[in-house]
């Protein structure tokens, strides 16, 4: 048990940086470049914590909630969620709306953040931020939806426990699409292409970037560091669901959990290295397609 | 009896239709005041001589036949108008619904169930017919004083039908009824003068001012 | 009881000295507000020295009205209303001390603080009433009272217009409860109500129940029956709004969720109506505040949404009831209970400090303003603490009562029945509307309090007095205690839902109480790492540069106005929502080279209220004025001929 | 006393002819109000045996003749300060009729003979015709011309339908009278033929005096012509004593077993006059005439209450006495808002609260009397008919009731409020403000209405029960 509980918060807290590391490797090799060492975004973080501080003047002490609450959120959901084999600390009834809301929470917070420099630039990305947002969220329920309702259970460690893999047997085609719908949700969630450029620098087409544009030194770092868990904790959803095994071993099934979500993070570079990013005005037709696919997951398993 | 009731009932019908069709006002007044006179007998004719008959007759006809005619009279002197020019329906078409409407109060007497008494006379018949060609003339003249008139006919219609039941009027009630009816047309003889003070018309017509 | 009574009696007459009083004394105006908060205190105590959790404190007395009985009982239902209502009618009561002085307002001051008085009093009765006829009354009181605070500046023609349509919806709805009373007088032989759940199923349930439904539901404003609500609450007084939107509508709440306690036997379908209303009512009317860029039209539209939510968990509750799932059923309740008590909270906060910002700044329109929390630090934290509450997001109590619906959708999820299984909808539609109000709350707290001041009387103004921040800082401090304590308040909870429907021996709040424990723990944890964090992170940024302006991405000159709007924020929802809002939009067209001064401007009226009911009434009165100008053109003979037609009609009629 | 009561206010209108004096002849109404309302309530609190055969009082008729004497007596008040704005007009005839009207009323309410009554109401028709000329222009003249000839036509109606009940004694082989209790002893045996036809006459001819839609149409022109307090009279106690007409007929009716019939027509034209209040009141433009439809609409209101019988009756009764009062409350106020504001057509008058704080306030508060919310007294009355309508299984037409009293309630608010609220213009300004004389007469009638919502004293439950009795197929 303490085992599990040590390696849960060893993920949580080492882990995340090393999948943007992944990412931005990947999308090096399918440029045909060498790319930054793996352990870039560590260092990054390292040079941010140091750094000291530029803080616009119109604004005040919100602007610095947006960093906090960006950090805190993902930690605490962290707790929540399973890795892999491995159950999540924290576990009851009803645990996956909390797991949902702190994500809004943290959604607040950035977006009232990006608001409270009063550039129209910030303004903007913290608009289509919050509208992306309201259509992800039903795609987000209803995937944990068709999960309680094969698992028949309330917390997040049922609902990823150990019904999943007779689940693919009894429900596969379900599970199929809410595996699809999830992943669109973790690209979208994590500013991934083909919605989102966490790269880009063109202001009037950025959704996340531009909300977190005029942060520096620490705040950035808590940003960049709860981007990556945010990334973790969402891709571990997916995790679980296409690696359904238990080993009985924690260690091993560590690996496994650790190895899955790496190989999402190649998935997501490979994606982001094939893929252009979209036309913004088909982001929320590409969305709510998503959402009927996870509501057709639904109506299969309540058939 | 039955016999002379009837023809007294008769002429009033026919000066029913003579008011209906005339539109010289003087002439009216005269034919109800003549009316009133014919139903001052009917009650004598009809229930014979008694203290009773004789007050009713007495009143009736100091009342309809004189007062009231006399009032309207000098009424129509002093605003000075003499006849019904422009009729709301006009003359024939009037004195068509009232042939009407006698004729069809004469039928449906018939249909109604009576003591056998009454089976022959004309008392009933002539009172509804009385009644609504009152009525018919209320609802078709513009000139206040025919509709006065046309009032006037009404009450008689209903007082031909009171005879038949002077048992059950006391004749205080009775006399009070008919002194009711004086102040009654004597308070509009007032309001006839203001009207025609006001508007130097007497047209109903005109008084059309106050809508919905 | 007796200090219950008195207490209601002080409320009501609390205001009528200073009618006694010049129109600018002062004294008026402080014997009113003692007087109001000395009947909540001596209500309060007579609530707690009277009440257990358990039991109910019934007061009954002969009455001479025919059917009436002077039948009070105070159980855990009313308990549940009259808590949140007691603080909420308090907290408006030193508020509006400073926020309409009557030094300032010789005008209406005295009648405001009359019928606020009254107010109350109506609604501590409408609650514990147990008599149809009492309940009429206090109802009625409680309508009437509420109109003219809402036309306290009946100078206004916004007022008056506003005033006369609540009206209207009032008086509507209280004559389908006369109905409904009338109804069930006749199905259970008296006006007292009988006990929960005992009253048989007969010809006229269905019939009581569309008009409770009706009658109940125009007070609590779901669509599409809300007409009245955002003018009213936009015209009223501030701290009127706050009492209005927290606790008058959820008189409507209340009836719908006492007259639905009394059935013996629930049809399936009662229950699909709701859930069907409330998911209308919950995306529209978040959808519709989203649109709006008045400060209070904004706000009451957010009733509306709450009013949603309200909805789909009675609805849940409903269904749990007549599929014999009591789980169902009382998380469902409980949820619906509890959001009414946490929107009675955090939205008289909001429309509190709503208020403190529009005093000073002399504007409801949001996108005037900017800014504003350089000038009303206080003001700004308290608005942002109401705005994270009524998004329903952890830490606050907002987040307690929506879990509760969710718990119990996923208890109906479970269920192998289908009609039953796919009141799992209220999930993502409530997930839909927290993340429109999220996007909402977003707009608004960001263009009133953050960036720049858009205009000079943005930038001047002061913060609220330290009464109108005390009264806030109490609602916030209650919004905050539910959600990092909600198991101290479950067993309430549990004793309405045993209230509503004496389930048998199903603890399902009380199973819920170690989720409740760890979300408060969560909670705590957020509260305290977030706190140390920021601690850390002030520290470090003590030597910051602080002395740059915002990265405008290259662009030089940038002024406060080129800030983004609401309305720009707001752009790409209402433009996904444009089927059900049909916003205007006027001007905002440059053409040629050098265009001449353009404006754009856009506005969303109630599709219900201004496209559909206003013409058609329109169009009525216009057919009623044709009509009778046909009908008494002032001619006598045709009356004459009215009276013969009529004999003649009676006697065919008597003939037959 | 009776006699008393019918024969003492002749004498002051007599006196009133004689007396030179202005200023005193005024002082005669409080007066003779006051003996009246004096003598009915001893008569109330002693009750007389029930009478011979011409006069005398059960509690059907105490009940319409307590309620009269109370509007009267503050009407009465009212009248001093009224007469004395109004001194140009000169006040011989004016208060002359006005006692002779009460004299009227009063006879009306105790007569026992059919007779009789007619001879009242028809006194009360040619009394009240100068009340109504009182302004003396164009439009008074012709509400006046309007009032008299359609009223008489319509008691003369009446007339016709009593001989009609006579003829049907006749028929029926008993003594033919019109003494009310020996025909209600003998009703069984009169013929159901005439005895129908007599009733519909009865109906016709009283319905037009009580105003009953389509015979209403006087109603408006009279009451929207006549100054404020005479509307008063005549909208409550005018009705009042009409409706008791009707009542007479109907309990004959009862009693030969044709009760049912009777009902059907009351609750006929109640609904139609329901419906054509309703279409008049929307967006009515003159104040006066709105509250003259407002009274057709309640005339229909008790017609119903009547019509659909049981509890509905008690409702009817109780909704008579809310009537009258709310009616009397309402027409004296807005005879003051009529004077400060020189008019009556809603478009001229604004800001009623502001300028005339006390009568603004009660003419509203009468406003939603008048509507029936509660807690005002016409809320028990029409929420017991409703009650009666829904206990009968119309269910129907309960919805109708409701739908009309809603659509009423939107037409009158909005004309209403539209005047008592905002801020009055200056061009409509006069020097007249509110006096004490002026303001406490409705007052008074305000919260007896609303005592009467709050508490119902059990002597006028019982005189209402008793009287519910009289109403009640045997």
């Amino acid at each position: 048990m303490l085992l599990q509980l040590l390696l849960h918060l060893l993920i949580v807290l080492l882990f995340p940086p090393l999948l943007l590391g992944v990412i931005t490797r990947t999308k090096a090799l399918f440029a045909g470049r060498k790319g930054p060492p793996l352990l870039q975004p560590y260092y990054d973080l390292h040079r941010l914590w140091q750094k000291g501080f530029v803080i616009s003047r119109t604004t005040t002490w919100v602007f610095r909630a947006g960093p906090i609450v960006g950090l805190t959120v993902p930690l605490l959901a962290a707790l929540l969620i399973p890795f892999g084999a491995i159950p999540a600390p924290f576990s009851f009834n009803g645990d996956l709306i909390l797991f949902v809301y702190l994500f809004a929470l943290a959604r607040f917070f950035t977006a009232s953040s990006a608001l409270d420099t009063g550039s129209s630039f910030e303004g903007m990305g913290a608009a289509r931020e919050v509208t992306f947002a309201c259509l992800v969220e039903p795609t987000l329920l209803f995937a944990l939806i068709v999960l309680v309702r094969l698992s028949g259970g309330f917390s997040l460690n049922q609902l990823l426990g150990k019904h999943l893999v007779t689940s693919w047997q009894s429900a596969g085609a379900s599970l199929l699409l809410l595996v699809i719908a999830l992943f669109v949700v973790l690209l979208v969630e994590n500013c991934r292409i083909p919605f989102d450029d966490p790269n880009t620098h063109l202001e009037l087409t950025m959704i996340h970037e531009v909300m977190v544009l005029d942060h520096s030194g620490p705040a950035f770092a808590m940003i960049l560091y709860g981007a990556s868990l945010k990334l973790l904790v969402l891709g571990a959803l997916l995790v679980r669901l296409l690696l359904p095994w238990d080993s009985g071993n924690p260690g091993v099934d560590a690996l496994i959990f650790m190895a899955g979500m790496l190989g999402i993070a190649v998935t997501i570079g490979v994606i982001e290295s094939v893929m252009a990013r979209l036309q913004l005005v088909r982001i929320p037709q590409l969305l709510i397609g998503t959402t009927m696919i996870s509501i057709f997951a639904l109506v299969l398993v309540l058939r | 009896m039955i016999e002379l009731s009837n023809l007294i009932l008769l002429l009033v019908v026919l000066i029913n239709f003579y008011t209906l069709g005339t539109s010289r006002l003087v002439a009216c007044i005269r034919a109800v005041a003549i009316q009133g006179g014919l139903l001052a007998l009917l009650p004598l004719v009809a229930h014979g001589l008694s203290l009773h008959t004789l007050i009713l007759a007495f009143w009736a006809l100091l009342i309809k036949a004189i007062l009231i005619p006399t009032l309207l009279t000098r009424t129509i002197r002093e605003v000075r108008i003499h006849r019904e020019i422009e009729p709301l329906v006009g003359f024939v078409p009037t004195l068509a619904l009232g042939a009407l409407v006698t004729s069809g109060a004469f039928i449906f007497a018939n249909y109604l169930p009576l003591i056998a008494e009454h089976r022959g006379s004309l008392f009933i018949p002539t009172a509804l017919a009385t009644f609504f060609s009152g009525f018919l003339l209320l609802m078709t003249r513009r000139k206040a004083i025919t509709q006065v008139v046309g009032y006037l006919i009404l009450e008689n219609g209903i007082f031909i039908f009171g005879i038949l039941l002077s048992e059950a009027m006391p004749l205080m009630v009775e006399a009070g009824v008919l002194l009711d009816m004086l102040v009654g047309i004597f308070v509009m003889g007032i309001v006839i003068n203001q009207i025609s003070r006001e508007f130097s018309t007497m047209n109903t017509g005109r008084l059309s001012a106050l809508k919905e | 009881m007796i200090f219950f009574l008195s207490g209601i009696a002080i409320m009501a007459i609390s205001g009528l000295p200073g009618l006694l009083m010049s129109s600018r004394d002062r004294r008026g105006q402080a014997t009113a507000e003692i007087l109001a908060l000395l009947g909540t205190i001596t209500t309060l105590i007579g609530l707690l020295s009277s009440t257990t959790l358990a039991g109910e404190t019934v007061l009954r007395a002969g009455w001479s009205i025919p059917g009436g009985e002077l039948l009070i009982r105070i159980d855990a239902i009313s308990l549940i209303f009259l808590f949140p209502f007691l603080l909420v009618f308090a907290m408006s009561v030193l508020f509006g001390k400073d926020y309409w002085p009557q030094a300032q307002h010789p005008e209406n001051s005295r009648k405001l603080r009359l019928f606020h008085g009254l107010i109350a009093a109506g609604m501590t009765l409408v609650f514990t009433a147990q008599n149809g006829i009492l309940f009429l009354f206090a109802w009625e009181v409680m309508a009437l009272a509420s109109f003219f605070l809402i036309t306290t500046e009946d100078d206004r023609q916004e007022a008056r217009r506003a005033g006369f349509i609540y009206l209207v919806a009032t008086h509507t709805g209280t004559l389908a409860l006369f109905a409904l009373f009338a109804l069930l007088d006749l199905s259970c032989g008296s006006f007292s109500l009988p006990a929960a759940g005992t009253l048989p199923a007969s010809a006229v349930t269905t019939a009581i129940f569309l008009l409770a439904l009706f009658g109940f539901g125009l007070k609590a404003g779901i669509m599409p029956l809300h007409i009245w609500l955002p003018g009213a609450h936009a015209a009223a007084p501030s701290h009127i709004s706050a009492l209005l939107s927290g606790i008058m509508i959820k008189t409507g709440i209340y009836g719908l969720v006492r007259i639905t306690s009394l059935f013996a036997t629930i049809p399936l379908w009662w229950g699909w109506v709701l859930i069907i209303l409330g998911v209308i009512t919950g995306i529209f009317g978040v959808a519709y505040a989203l649109a709006q860029h008045d400060l209070k039209r904004l706000l009451a539209y957010h009733s509306v949404e709450n009013i949603g939510i309200i909805t789909l968990g009675l609805g849940l509750a409903l269904l749990g009831r007549s599929a014999g799932l009591p789980e169902l059923a009382m998380l469902g309740l409980a949820g619906a209970l509890l959001h009414v008590v946490n929107h009675a909270l955090f939205k008289s906060l909001l429309f509190l400090s709503a208020g403190a910002v529009i005093h000073t700044t002399g504007t409801r329109e949001i996108d005037q303003m900017g800014g504003l929390i350089r000038s009303h630090p206080w003001t700004a934290a308290l608005f942002l603490g109401g705005a994270v509450a009524i998004c329903g997001l952890p830490p606050f109590n907002g987040f307690i009562s929506e879990w509760f619906i969710y718990q119990g959708s996923f208890r109906a999820l479970v269920d192998q029945r289908l009609t039953l299984s796919l009141a799992i909808l209220v999930a993502p539609v409530l997930a839909l509307i927290g993340g429109l109000a999220l996007a909402c709350f977003v707009k608004v707290f960001g263009i009133v309090f953050l960036g720049a001041p858009r205009t000079p009387a943005a930038a001047a103004g002061h913060d609220a007095t330290w009464l109108m921040r005390t009264a806030m800082l109490v609602l916030l401090a209650a919004c905050l205690s539910i959600g990092l304590l909600p198991w101290l308040f479950a067993p309430l909870l549990e004793a309405a839902t045993l209230a509503w429907a004496p389930l048998s021996g199903s603890g399902a709040i009380t199973a819920s109480m170690t989720s409740l424990v760890w979300i408060g723990i969560l909670g705590t944890t957020l509260i305290l790492f977030s706190g140390l964090l920021s601690w850390w992170l002030h520290r470090r940024s003590q030597q910051a540069d602080t002395e740059q302006s915002t990265w405008g991405c290259g662009y030089l000159w940038p002024t406060n106005r080129m800030q983004y709007t609401a309305s720009s924020f707001a752009a790409p929802l209402v433009k996904l929502f444009r089927f059900g809002l049909w916003s205007q939009e006027h001007g905002g067209k440059t053409y040629g080279l050098f265009p001449s001064r353009s404006s754009f401007t856009s506005h969303t009226p109630d599709s219900i209220l201004d496209r559909l009911l206003l013409p058609l009434l329109h169009v009525l009165a216009i057919a009623a004025t044709w009509l009778r100008t046909w009908l008494q053109n002032g001619v006598t003979s045709l009356y004459l001929l009215y009276v013969v037609l009529t004999l003649f009609a009676l006697l065919l009629l008597s003939g037959r | 006393m009776l006699l008393f009561l019918v024969l003492f206010p002749l004498l002051l209108g007599a006196l009133a002819f004689m007396l030179p004096s202005e200023r005193w002849r005024c002082w005669l109404l409080p007066l003779a109000g006051t003996l009246h309302l004096g003598g009915v309530t001893s008569i109330a609190c002693h009750p007389l045996p029930v009478g011979d055969l011409w006069l005398g009082l059960d509690p059907l008729s105490l009940l319409v003749l307590l309620v009269t004497s109370i509007l009267y007596f503050a009407c009465s008040i009212y009248a001093v300060s009224y007469l004395q704005l109004r001194s140009d007009r000169g006040t011989r005839t004016i208060v002359a009729c006005l006692l002779i009207f009460l004299s009227a009323m009063t006879l009306a309410t105790a007569a026992r003979h059919l007779g009789l009554l007619w001879m009242a109401v028809e006194a009360t028709t040619i009394a009240s015709a100068p009340l109504i000329y009182y302004n003396r222009n164009r439009l008074s003249i012709e509400a006046t011309w309007k009032y008299l000839l359609i009223c008489s036509v319509g008691i003369a109606l009446a007339l016709l339908g009593m001989l009609f009940l006579a003829y049907a004694a006749l028929l029926g082989g008993v003594e033919v009278t019109l003494q009310f209790d020996h025909l209600l002893a003998e009703s069984s045996f009169l013929s159901t033929a005439w005895l129908r036809a007599g009733f519909v006459f009865l109906l016709v001819g009283f319905g037009t005096k009580m105003g009953l839609a389509p015979l209403h149409s006087w109603k408006p022109d009279a009451y929207g012509e006549a100054p404020g307090m005479i509307g008063a009279l005549l909208a409550g106690g005018l009705t009042s004593v009409s409706f008791l007409a009707i009542l007479r007929a109907l309990q004959i009716m009862n009693a030969a077993g044709l009760g049912d019939l009777a009902r059907q027509q009351l609750l006929a034209l109640g609904v139609l006059s329901l419906l054509i209040a309703a279409i008049f009141m929307v967006r009515q433009n003159d104040v006066k005439r709105m509250l003259a439809y407002s009274s057709v609409e309640h005339m229909g209101i008790l017609a119903i209450g009547i019509g659909i019988g049981g509890i509905a009756t008690f409702g009817a009764l109780l909704h008579l006495v809310n009537n009258a009062l709310t009616k009397g409350c309402m027409f004296l106020s807005v005879g003051n808002i009529h004077r400060a504001f020189a008019s009556k057509k809603i478009t001229d008058i604004h800001g009623a609260m502001r300028r005339l704080p006390i009568s603004g306030t009660i003419f509203l508060a009468g406003f939603f009397a008048v509507t029936g919310s509660p807690p005002f007294g016409p809320f028990i009355s029409e929420f017991t008919i409703l009650r009666g309508i829904f206990a009968g299984g119309h269910f129907w037409l309960a919805g109708a009731f409701l739908l009309l009293l809603a659509i009423v309630f939107i037409g009158m608010g909005s004309t209403v409020l539209g005047m008592v609220q905002g801020t009055p213009d200056e061009s409509t300004d006069t020097a007249f403000k509110d006096t004490f004389l002026l303001v406490a007469p409705p007052l008074l009638l305000l919260l007896l209405v609303l005592l009467l919502g709050l508490y119902l004293p059990p002597p006028l439950r019982h005189l209402l029960e008793e009287a519910v009795v009289m109403l009640e197929v045997k």
